[in-house]
């Protein structure tokens, strides 16, 4: 074919793939976008600074959760205990600073992150070394690591009363009118979002979950790689939890109890494909937000709470089915183009 | 290799004479996996002797399999979404609006004897609607199951609200929680012992059963023999609906008490069974046989531990994930020891312990 | 809902038909073994209130043993009620997370005539011999009305913020709150909605947040639940409406004692949940032993808490809210 | 450079590399010729450090070496392109092409500029149009073969293997590739080129090395050997000997197809098929031949078209449908499309007829054992138990068992598809005869296959096709190699 013919296909490709990488988020944005202005044309006050500061603390550990749930599922795995590790996190946290009150801050997040990473590699480990699949193996520790929890609480728990004020601004404070919770958020977003976009290791997740058996050829040290997605989604986990008992002030053994579906749920919604290969931390941050604004809303408009789970659900299949239907239409494209150049 | 030599010259019409196919047939049906889920139980029930005389009693097993009844029946159709390769999530939200909707027909004053077919019918609706987006549209069951697990649920809640219904009709009520004719065996246990030979039947002896291995085992090398992939699959997901509703039904009798939010967690505690049971997550493989197993191993446990006064029932949860995992990393580890050796011994390809 | 209550009534005669005749001063004998039930394990409220029935019964020479599911729901609360009876105690004691769902359970407990007694949420009461109630109903909607008005001067929204959606004794109190509303006294006072935290510390947050910008001239909240009631005075305590918006309702001294020293709540209301543990040991001695059967007007002596009657429905009043303040809060630890 | 000394491989039961002995030197292109099955890929995988070589040594540079990985083969200096696709559908062209070594800029961030240059020259060396941004999902056979040449090419590697990189290229392609290996031989590299087309090694190596059943047996310089002695030696005996298709009276028209088209795939297909009649259905890989059987048998839906059999129309994406009117289809890929590995020899050979075998709505296993027993002993089925599952079998008895499956339900039409790739020579002969036999009895063979020894010496007629149109019928007369080549590559214009 001649060279600007190809030219112009090649521009059409671009502009197509673009739209392929992109839309997921954009349509979660426009999603956003109408449910939002709908809340707020019926109660204004839905959209004053504070409630919106209020929306994007409820979904900032949900996304911080989200991205760690994304890096494992973009290799064709699944972490379902990341409720159970997010407790324990948040039980250690609270535990050390009720027990001492000045202990500094950054220690704290960092023993409760080494937790969440503790369990990670436990998880990662039995997943690459033990060859078991990774829902039975994240389903089993999502029992272990809730029991650990009630056997260490022993029934305990932990109050703001008990805990240093420093420790619980960071709940509440805002550094420029931002909360701190969502900066945090924002931070591990926009890290792990290059990390996967500009870094080879981000990049091989991808290829793993694309195809596991080519990227054994390619030379791809996939069982490694895996791993570190573990750990990372761990480690996210024990900060979610330092980060929990900060905003909520009481923690026992039933804190993140369930958080596991919706934090899946969160990724998918936000495009990030459940058998691997495609999706953006980005999309599964703002799947988040979605799902928690969903909630916000649904109370402001006074709809009876019995409605909210179900909405929550049809969202969840309404975003999966969108995708699905988007896939289709886009191999179609390609493939009739690349029959073109064939032909 | 040793299959080559053994066989070399020998017609193959000689090959294996009646008897010794009926014993391997024996073998088959008693594998590795059901001898060890065995042996798992057999240890149980000494330590749980050992922690309380109140152990091996009757009672220990009336009580004990009351507690898991619903989750043993919706097992049941579970394994066989499974074993095609397929995952169900919402079969305790199932559960949950087949409840919920006994409870509201019952305020309207509908007779038990309406309701329940009625219930039944919606667990089939609700399981052809997983298996209608599953297989027509091609979703992963996985991320719908998700979806209908908070979907279904959140219909229970919409349906009923905060009630609960507690006053069916105690003739009922009693056939829920009650003994059958007598025996220490309940009724709900009865109910599942038949629908257990009902599905191991189905399963292991049936065209149907058959296809359901094929497909989970190789889906595409299935549709090329001619199997209606898409189609036995829908029936499984409905399958699943309808067992979860009539679980619904039993529950609400059994704690004569229908409401929403009963059987929370209950598909993770069926999933485990099923898993425990032999049967793997990618399909074509395990018994029905196992499954049942596995979850007398799961009650005897949960039971021996509440029973004994020292040790607490956190440790429920604790021995239960650890078995789960236990169960399929010890094989796999096994195998790896083993071919290692063998590699060692007479250098055995590399790959296959991958 | 509906129907609990008329549970509640048509079984009220049922409750009185254990048989045999009270003997005010018969024996207790030593070495009583309860198990006591609590809805959820690892709930520091349930902890204290049973650690009040260790403390009875360790003053009786009998001891107690801890025994609960580790997810608030009835169904992982019937297993540990059938491992209980099986271990035959002479009582078990149990704060119920759903009156019909435990109650085959506990009628087969009182067949192999273990005592049954209901504590903090009733179960059916054809399922128990007497229920220890931390309060009336009745005391408690009325109580915490009068507490949310007086500081709102009677006047504007009010919403409630509950626990679960099904939780009974909840339920109950919120029908009182809005029979108490109905009263010429609080006729300018109207209850907006209820919303339901789940007992859970994040819901209730958002819950709390919800309301407020649902109800622009919200005025006051009343939280009749711990963690309810905590979360709220989080929010609020972080939020403009800071000291506007009126917050009373059940809650820990140690969980609210910061939120009375800020400002943030004027008082809030509980019962001491240590006592009602300790009244529900005593009745259930007092059962075994025979000094009371479980009818109305039946006398006994609960220890230190003194001389106690039976209502009606076999039902055992603790006494009215001890209300909490910048005044007196410091002289409680629990 | 590069040398493998008795190098031995076994899959289980099936000794796919045994005698393994290779060199490659410096500036040297050498080919490697064999059969389906012969072992070529097995002894690149050993290369590739993809598969562990059980027996033998590998030296690099003299030095003997043990690749635990492919990064250990590739951190030599050795790039492969495999037979089987390794690329990733989610990720684009570029990023497949240099994925795991993405040129880094500042901070070890990936450069995506640099990427995109480097990738962008690799296409316009190998002379193709590519989009390197666009995802790989979708691209047609040859543009993945294409990618997957550029993936090898995107390091200066000193050695470079190629599993049958041709395939599924058309003239100009191959010519691009021979250029860019002509001037990698100039820089020093060493060039493994594997191929089934005799011309192809012909131009461009230096040096063959042949395998026949898994081994190693014949070196030579292109100078000294002839085609027909190279076939030969691949072969190991006369061909005519292995094609023992006696001639059969025709009879009516049992298969139709018409004007059959797929979007994209293939268009306009017409053609029949007549009792007790073998037709071959020949071109290159990516012509579109299965695609064709799999919309006959009802696997995809065509777009347009339909096939009858004995004059009843088959609905589409039916297979179903198409069993039942007696269509056999033997799918290209046995271990994907063909058999359910983990079940066993009997339930794979019954899969076809459960409903017959069951009474009751039982399976009677009793009937099932028969029927898998009499059929393993009319195959001469090498096996231990019938309860083994099939993947304990070698290739052969594998692709027995699935004839078997089909037989068992007496097709009036037999399709098969590439029926003895990966088989060894033995087995190959029986599963000749047993097609002859089967259009003895009046059975129509449609057989699609990649081989033109098997294609030539089978078929009583020959259609040919190229980029997914009919290009041309033989009879069995007019039906040699070149003609075939010549209409499978699509010159025919040029012949006309
Ligand atoms: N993964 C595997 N497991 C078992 N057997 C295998 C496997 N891969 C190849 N084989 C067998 O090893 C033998 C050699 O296969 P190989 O792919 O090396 O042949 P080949 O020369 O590459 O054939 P082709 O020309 O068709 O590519 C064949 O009999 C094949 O069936
Ligand atoms: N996985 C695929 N991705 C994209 N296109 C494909 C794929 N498989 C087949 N095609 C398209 O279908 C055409 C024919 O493929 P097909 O495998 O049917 O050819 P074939 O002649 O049967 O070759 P083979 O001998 O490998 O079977 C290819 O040219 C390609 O355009
Ligand atoms: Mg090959
Ligand atoms: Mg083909």
């Amino acid at each position: 074919m001649s060279a600007p013919a190809a030219a112009a296909e090649g521009a059409r490709a671009r502009r197509l793939t673009e739209w392929v990488y992109r839309v997921r988020e954009l349509g979660i944005v426009v999603a956003l976008a109408v449910l939002i202005a709908v809340t707020a044309a019926i109660e204004p006050r839905f959209i004053e600074t504070d409630s919106l500061r209020n929306l994007a603390l409820n979904a900032s550990i949900f996304a911080i959760l989200a991205v760690g749930q994304t890096l494992v599922i973009v290799t064709r795995n699944v972490d379902l205990s990341v409720g159970s590790v997010l407790c324990l996190s948040a039980y250690l946290a609270g535990d050390l600073l009720s027990g001492n009150q000045d202990l500094p801050l950054p220690v704290v997040f960092a023993l409760g992150i080494a937790l969440g990473a503790a369990c990670g590699l436990f998880n990662g480990l039995l997943v690459t070394w033990g060859q078991v699949p990774a829902l039975v193996v994240t389903l089993g520790t999502l029992y272990m690591f809730r029991g650990l929890a009630f056997l260490w609480t022993d029934g305990r728990q932990v109050n703001a009363e008990t805990l240093p004020d420093a420790f619980l601004n960071l709940g509440s404070d805002s550094i420029l009118g931002v909360p701190i919770l969502v900066l945090f958020a924002l931070v591990v977003l926009l890290v792990t979002g290059q990390w996967l976009r500009d870094y080879r290791a981000g990049r091989e997740l991808y290829a793993i979950g694309s195809n596991p058996e080519g990227a054994r050829l390619a030379g791809v040290r996939s069982e490694r790689r895996v791993l570190t997605a573990f750990v990372l989604a761990g480690a996210l986990a024990g900060l979610g939890g330092v980060l929990f008992t900060a905003r909520f002030g009481t923690v026992d053994a039933t804190a993140g109890f369930g958080y596991e579906l919706t934090v899946i749920a969160a990724a998918v919604v936000g495009g990030v494909a459940i058998f691997g290969g495609t999706g953006s931390v980005y999309g599964a941050a703002l799947g988040a937000l979605l799902l928690g604004t969903i909630t916000s809303s649904l109370i402001v408009l006074r709809v009876e709470a019995f409605w909210q789970q179900a909405a929550i659900g049809a969202l969840l299949l309404v975003a999966i089915a969108f995708d699905r239907l988007v896939g289709l239409r886009v191999d179609a494209a390609l493939r009739r183009r690349s029959a073109r150049r064939a032909g | 290799m040793q299959a080559e030599t053994a066989t070399q010259g020998t017609p193959p019409a000689a090959a294996p004479a009646p008897p010794r196919e009926g014993a391997t047939r024996l073998r088959a049906a008693l594998g590795r996996w059901e001898a060890l889920l065995i042996g798992l139980i057999a240890i149980t029930l000494i330590a749980g002797s050992a922690l309380s005389e109140e152990f091996l009693t009757a009672d220990s097993f009336t009580t004990g399999s009351l507690d898991l009844s619903e989750v043993a029946l919706m097992a049941l159709a579970l394994t066989l979404v499974i074993v095609a390769a397929e995952i169900d999530l919402s079969v305790a939200s199932m559960l949950a609006l087949s409840s919920a909707l006994m409870a509201d027909l019952w305020n309207r004053g509908l007779p038990l004897e309406l309701i329940m077919p009625i219930c039944l019918v919606a667990g089939a609706l609700c399981g052809a609607f997983n298996g209608f987006l599953v297989t027509r549209l091609g979703l992963p069951s996985l991320a719908v199951t998700i979806g209908t697990f908070a979907l279904f649920r959140g219909l229970a809640y919409v349906v009923i609200g905060d009630e609960s219904v507690t006053d069916f009709p105690a003739t009922w009520t009693d056939r829920g929680f009650g003994n059958f004719a007598g025996t220490f065996i309940p009724n709900t246990i009865v109910l599942f012992a038949i629908l257990a030979v009902a599905f191991a039947v189905v399963l292991h002896a049936t065209p149907f059963g058959r296809s359901i291995y094929a497909i989970g085992a190789n889906q595409e090398a299935a549709y090329f023999a001619g199997l209606r992939v898409k189609r036995i699959k829908l029936i499984l997901f409905t399958l699943s609906g309808i067992v979860a509703a009539l679980a619904g039904i039993v529950i609400s009798l059994r704690n004569s008490t229908a409401a929403a939010n009963v059987g929370q967690g209950f598909e993770l505690t069926a999933i485990t069974a099923v898993l425990l049971g032999g049967v793997s997550i990618f399909g074509g493989r395990g018994t029905i046989l196992g499954v049942i197993l596995a979850l007398f191993l799961l009650g005897a446990i949960q039971k021996a531990i509440l029973l004994s006064e020292s040790i607490s029932s956190y440790w429920i949860q604790i021995v239960t994930g650890a078995l789960l995992v236990g169960s399929v990393l010890g094989p796999n580890l096994a195998r790896r020891v083993s071919e290692m050796r063998r590699r060692h011994a007479h250098q055995h390809p590399l790959e296959e312990g991958q | 809902g509906e129907t609990q209550e008329d549970q509640g009534s048509s079984s009220s005669s049922s409750s009185s038909e254990s048989s045999g005749e009270a003997d005010p001063n018969a024996e207790i004998p030593k070495g009583l073994k309860t198990v006591s039930i609590p809805k959820q394990l690892g709930n520091p409220y349930e902890e204290f209130e049973h650690s009040g029935i260790d403390e009875a019964l360790e003053e009786l020479g009998g001891s107690n043993r801890i025994s609960g599911p580790t997810e608030a729901s009835a169904s992982s609360q019937i297993s540990i009620i059938n491992a209980a009876v099986q271990q035959k105690p002479d009582a078990i004691i149990i704060a119920g997370n759903d009156p019909g769902a435990v109650a085959p359970a506990l009628k087969q407990a009182a067949q192999r005539d273990v005592v049954v007694v209901g504590m903090d949420s009733d179960v059916a009461p054809d399922a128990r011999s007497v229920f220890v109630n931390q309060v009336t109903t009745q005391l408690v909607g009325e109580n915490q009305v009068e507490s949310i008005g007086k500081q709102i001067d009677y006047k504007g929204e009010i919403a409630i913020l509950s626990a679960t959606a099904n939780a009974t004794n909840q339920n109950a109190w919120i029908k009182v709150m809005e029979e108490t509303l109905k009263k010429p006294k609080y006729k300018d006072m109207k209850l907006v909605k209820t919303a339901y935290g789940d007992d859970d510390d994040q819901k209730s947050f958002q819950e709390t947040q919800g309301l407020i910008q649902a109800y622009p001239n919200l005025k006051g909240i009343i939280s009749p639940t711990t963690v309810g009631v905590a979360a709220a005075a989080r929010y609020l305590s972080t939020s403009p409406q800071k000291g506007k918006i009126k917050l009373t309702g059940l809650g820990f001294p140690n969980q609210m004692r910061k939120f009375v020293k800020n400002g943030t709540v004027d008082e809030f209301q509980l019962w001491v949940p240590k006592d009602v543990g300790y009244l529900a040991g005593q009745a259930a001695a007092a059962l075994v032993a025979g000094r009371i059967t479980g009818k109305e007007g039946e006398k006994f002596t609960a220890g230190r808490l003194g001389e106690y009657t039976i209502g009606a429905n076999g039902e055992i009043v603790l006494g009215p809210l001890t209300t909490f303040n910048a005044g007196n809060i410091d002289d409680f630890d629990f | 450079m590069i040398e493998l000394r008795d190098a031995a491989k076994s899959y289980g039961a099936v000794r796919a590399l045994h005698d393994g002995n290779l060199s490659l030197r410096a500036g040297e292109v050498r080919g490697l010729m064999g059969e389906n099955g012969a072992g070529k890929s097995t002894l690149v995988k050993v290369l590739g450090g993809v598969v562990r070589r059980d027996t033998g040594e590998m030296l690099v540079d003299g030095a003997g070496v043990d690749f635990h990985s492919p990064h250990d083969a590739r951190d030599a200096g050795i790039a492969v392109i495999y037979q089987e696709p390794t690329l990733f559908p989610d990720l684009s062209v570029a990023e497949n092409v240099v994925i795991g070594y993405h040129p880094l800029g500042a901070m070890k961030r990936i450069d995506r500029r640099a990427m995109h240059r480097q990738v962008q020259g690799l296409l316009d060396r190998l002379g193709v149009r590519l989009d390197p941004e666009r995802p790989v999902r979708g691209l047609s056979i040859a543009d993945q073969q294409i990618v997957e040449i550029a993936k090898a090419l995107s390091f200066d590697a000193r050695v470079l293997i190629m599993d049958e990189p041709t395939a599924a290229l058309s003239g100009p392609e191959v010519e691009r590739l021979f250029g860019v290996v002509r001037t990698l031989r100039e820089q020093g590299s060493a060039v493994l080129f594997i191929s089934h087309r005799l011309e192809e090694v012909f131009t461009i190596c230096d040096t063959v090395t042949v395998m026949r059943d898994g081994a190693v047996v014949h070196d030579a310089a292109i100078a000294d050997i002839t085609p027909d002695e190279l076939v030969r030696r691949m072969v190991g005996r006369e061909l005519t000997a292995l094609f023992p298709k006696q001639d059969t009276k025709v009879g009516e028209a049992v298969l139709e197809v018409h004007r059959l088209t797929r979007e994209g795939v293939f268009f306009d297909i017409s053609f029949e098929v007549r009792a007790g009649e073998i037709v071959a259905l020949a071109g290159l890989v990516g012509a579109g031949r299965s695609e064709v059987a799999r919309a006959i048998f009802g696997i995809d839906r065509p777009d347009a078209g339909h096939a009858e059999v004995a004059g009843r129309r088959l609905p589409p994406g039916r297979p179903l449908a198409a069993m039942r009117a007696g269509i056999g289809f033997v799918p290209e890929d046995r271990r994907q499309q063909g058999l359910v590995m983990d079940l066993s020899i009997a339930r794979n050979t019954s899969l076809t007829r459960m409903r017959s075998l069951s009474r009751g709505g039982l399976i009677r296993s009793s009937a099932e054992n028969s029927l898998a027993r009499e059929w393993a002993a009319r195959l001469q089925l090498k096996f231990h138990r019938l309860e083994d599952s099939v993947g304990t079998l070698s290739g052969g008895n594998q692709q027995k068992v699935v004839l078997a499956k089909w037989l068992a339900t007496d097709p009036k039409v037999l399709i098969v598809d590439e029926p003895t790739r990966g088989i060894d020579v033995g087995t190959k002969a029986e599963v000749h005869r047993l097609m002859s036999e089967l259009a003895g009895q009046g059975v129509a063979v449609l057989m699609i296959s990649s081989e033109l020894p098997e294609v030539l010496g089978m078929a009583d007629r020959v259609l040919v096709m190229h980029e997914g149109r009919l290009t041309g019928e033989l009879s069995r007369a007019e039906a040699d190699e070149e003609n075939v080549i010549r209409l499978a590559t699509g010159q025919h214009a040029e012949a006309a």
